[in-house]
């Protein structure tokens, strides 16, 4: 069980720091919040934004890491969303794939419905899942040093990697990326594999 | 790399039914159908001869429902895992009258013994206690489901245990396989009202 | 149902009275921006039992076992949570156990979201695909009886039934 | 129809030859009877990755990843599975990803199961309702050509394709055994 630490990290801020030095990563990001703190750090042709299937956004990162094994895949998403595909973690778990990063911004909100509360409110414990599931490496991030220790692990330690990351239920400007699904892919695609 | 275990999957269920008194029993898709059926046909029976990943989640409205009465899960991995995130929200919820049994051969045995992925790693113990259930249990000896039998029955729950058994399949004995004869009989027989 | 010429009105107020009346003591949903308020009118009321799942699908599970159990219950979801629920509406059409679902639309009516669209228009196919008879109601005033008829005919004839309120009350999805 | 004599498992391997040509490189699936064979190919083959899942909707978002990737992928299940995935192929519909489902059916051809019969009866209906182009095969003899084709239309047209293959090419366990 996670224990009660006070939550003070700011979504938009975490996002920020991750994403700064991106390098070539690979970013899917699952619906609602998660899709508006990467627009918010700046479009970028290698994001995948989920703006649908919930519950899916770890594995369509799975299946990205399967087929680019030299990329690093970054998923980040949020509570809500790991939870819908939760048995998701027990699958990547087998898999191993070692380039696949999984972060996931726990609001304990459900924030696109009307920030109803999450099972991660009510002690259900996400990196305590992960290793359940076979993660190898997980952790759960409280404050900024954590992150600076967590952020090295999302980009080079050997995957699959999940980092549940405790950020407050502030509310955020709703920063849109294009939500034209082809677009969104073909841009993926083109800029990945020179072809659509 | 798969460890092979020694008990066998019927024993381990009819002895837990043994001391089942007026438990419901609630058992997920496949063998654990035939293992219950197996013991005898009780109306407090409810066999999910279908809808994989269900069985905890039927079980839990039956929890609420009757909370008086203790109510088992009865089920394999591969089912338990298609409704894993069942686990969160009885979690949260903490039914005190449930428990949930997995009878764990690392396979799906009802479509020809693929291994799943508690064969490769996944610890299913660790998940339920990740999802707030307070009292879990990994079982791999005759010793040790004697030692969690009374727990099985009686320990405030929500109670979740991973009973490991060989793959070796038991002679088929059917249920009723006629659902709304099932459910219907079950439904009165714990609720004391007519059909 | 009363009062809905006043300004304040909600259909819910109504749908949780009579929830009330019809003696619902189990209520499960993933939270929804247009049950919101019925959402919250159930969790406030401490004579039913308000479950946050984690998909849709455990609640079909759930409201088989309430029924089993002697209570009745009413799943609330979203449209895009039917897609989850298909293979598990199978139990409630083999028993023939009753269920009562309000499903809220999305992708349907003013829909600023494109990925909405796909599961929004298959709603009410995959609803009676499943043999799930369908109520699509797309005035607030009308939710209250619609809701009422609906767990008549689940609840006294056995029926899976399914009440579909139009985006056109609701207004979620309209922003971006 | 002068096939018929054919045992089961040729069927998959022609099947997986053809896979095998439309260079499928991820192979998701939630284990099936029908199915063994095709798995078991998949498995030993070095150049396929295999994906076991826990539930099938899992499935249609790998291979949305897979095709963001580069490669192509099939979902192989069984028709109960297609009422686990409606809400997740909403993705594919709306990004126009290919998909190619191999759904082997049950609850139609001599179903001892009755449990399996309204999911089984549903699928085409509900699959339908999602826009996916079905092709049925009910006859060992056709099943790979009609794979082949299923997997032009997906992976050259952008289309989800399922291929249902029929109880009756599985056949029904005699439960008597």
């Amino acid at each position: 069980m996670a224990s009660r630490r006070k939550i003070t990290l700011d979504r938009r801020k975490v996002v920020e720091k991750i994403l700064k030095d991106r390098g070539d990563i690979l970013l899917v990001t699952g619906l609602g919040a998660p899709t508006w703190d990467a627009a918010a750090v700046g479009d970028h042709p290698n994001n995948f934004y989920l703006w649908g299937g919930m519950g899916g956004a770890v594995l369509t990162g799975l299946g990205l890491a399967l087929a680019q094994p030299k990329r690093r895949v970054l998923v980040i998403t949020g509570d809500g969303e790991m939870l819908m595909g939760v048995g998701g973690l027990a699958t990547v778990a087998v898999q191993k794939p070692s380039n696949l990063a999984i972060c996931i911004m726990d609001n304990q909100r459900y924030g696109e419905t009307g920030m109803q509360e999450t099972h991660t409110e009510h002690g259900v414990d996400l990196a305590a899942m992960a290793a359940g599931a076979g993660f190898q490496k997980y952790s759960t991030v409280y404050n900024n040093r954590e992150l600076a220790e967590a952020i090295p692990v999302l980009y080079s330690e050997q995957g699959p990697v999940f980092v549940d990351v405790k950020v407050t239920d502030a509310p955020q400007p709703m920063t849109l990326p294009p939500r034209d699904g082809p677009m969104l892919k073909h841009r993926f695609r083109e800029n990945l594999l020179g072809h659509v | 790399m798969a460890i092979s275990y020694k008990l066998q999957r019927r024993k381990v269920v009819h002895q837990i039914l043994k001391e089942r008194g007026d438990a419901a029993v609630i058992t997920g898709i496949g063998n654990a159908v035939h293992d219950v059926a197996s013991f005898n046909d009780d109306p407090k029976n409810m066999y999910l001869a279908g809808v994989m990943g269900g069985a905890s989640m039927v079980a839990f409205g039956i929890a609420l429902a009757q909370p008086k009465r203790r109510v088992l899960v009865i089920t394999g991995d591969g089912e338990l895992l298609a409704g894993v995130g069942s686990l969160a929200t009885i979690g949260v919820e903490q039914p005190k009258n449930m428990s949930i049994i997995v009878i764990d051969n690392q396979a799906y045995g009802a479509t020809g013994n693929q291994h799943t992925h508690t064969g490769s790693g996944v610890d299913l113990v660790g998940i339920a206690a990740a999802s707030g259930f307070k009292k879990t249990a990994l079982i791999t000896t005759q010793a040790e489901l004697e030692s969690e039998l009374p727990k099985i029955h009686s320990e405030p729950g929500p109670y979740f245990a991973v009973v490991k058994v060989t793959n070796k399949s038991s002679p088929r004995i059917d249920a009723p396989r006629d659902g709304t004869y099932v459910a219907r009989r079950f439904r009165a027989a714990v609720t004391g009202e007519s059909m | 149902m009363g009062n809905k010429k006043s300004k304040n009105w909600h259909w819910s107020q109504d749908v949780h009275a009579l929830f009330k009346k019809l003696g619902i003591e189990q209520v499960a949903y993933v939270p929804d921006g247009g049950l919101a308020k019925l959402i919250n009118r159930c969790q406030a009321d401490a004579s039913i039992r308000s479950v946050v799942l984690t998909t849709e699908e455990e609640g079909v599970a759930q409201m088989a076992g309430a029924w089993l159990g002697g209570q009745k219950g009413v799943l609330l979801t979203q449209s895009g949570g039917v897609g989850n629920c298909i293979n598990m509406l199978s139990m409630m059409q083999e028993c023939r156990i009753p269920l009562l679902a309000l499903v809220s639309m999305r992708g349907e009516w003013g829909e600023c979201f494109p990925w909405q669209v796909p599961m929004g228009q298959s709603t009410i196919p995959a609803l009676e695909a499943a043999k799930v008879i369908v109520h699509h109601v797309d005035q607030a005033e009308k939710v209250p009886e619609t809701v009422h008829a609906a767990a008549r005919l689940a609840f006294d004839s056995y029926r899976a039934v399914a009440v579909v309120i139009s985006q056109r009350i609701s207004g979620s999805g309209s922003r971006g | 129809m002068a096939t018929k004599k054919k045992k089961k498992t040729d069927w998959s391997k022609e099947v997986f030859k053809v896979l095998k040509k439309a260079d499928i490189r991820q192979i998701a699936y939630v284990p099936d009877a029908g199915h063994t064979s095709l798995i078991k190919m998949a498995v030993a083959d070095n150049a396929i990755k295999p994906v076991s899942l826990t539930s099938e909707q899992e499935g249609i978002a790998v291979l949305s990843g897979a095709w963001l990737g580069g490669e192509a992928g099939a979902l192989l299940m069984q028709s109960s599975g297609v009422g686990n995935v409606i809400n997740m192929l909403g993705m594919a519909n709306e990004c126009r990803f290919p998909l190619l489902m191999l759904v082997t059916m049950r609850g139609e051809w001599g179903e001892f199961n009755p449990w399996q019969v309204p999911m089984g009866q549903a699928t085409e209906t509900v699959l339908d309702a999602a826009g996916v182009i079905i092709h049925r095969a009910d006859d060992p003899a056709e099943i790979a050509e009609t794979v082949e084709a299923a997997a032009k239309i997906a992976f050259d047209s952008g289309r989800m394709v399922a291929v249902l293959i029929g109880q009756r090419v599985v056949g029904f366990k005699d439960w008597t055994k």
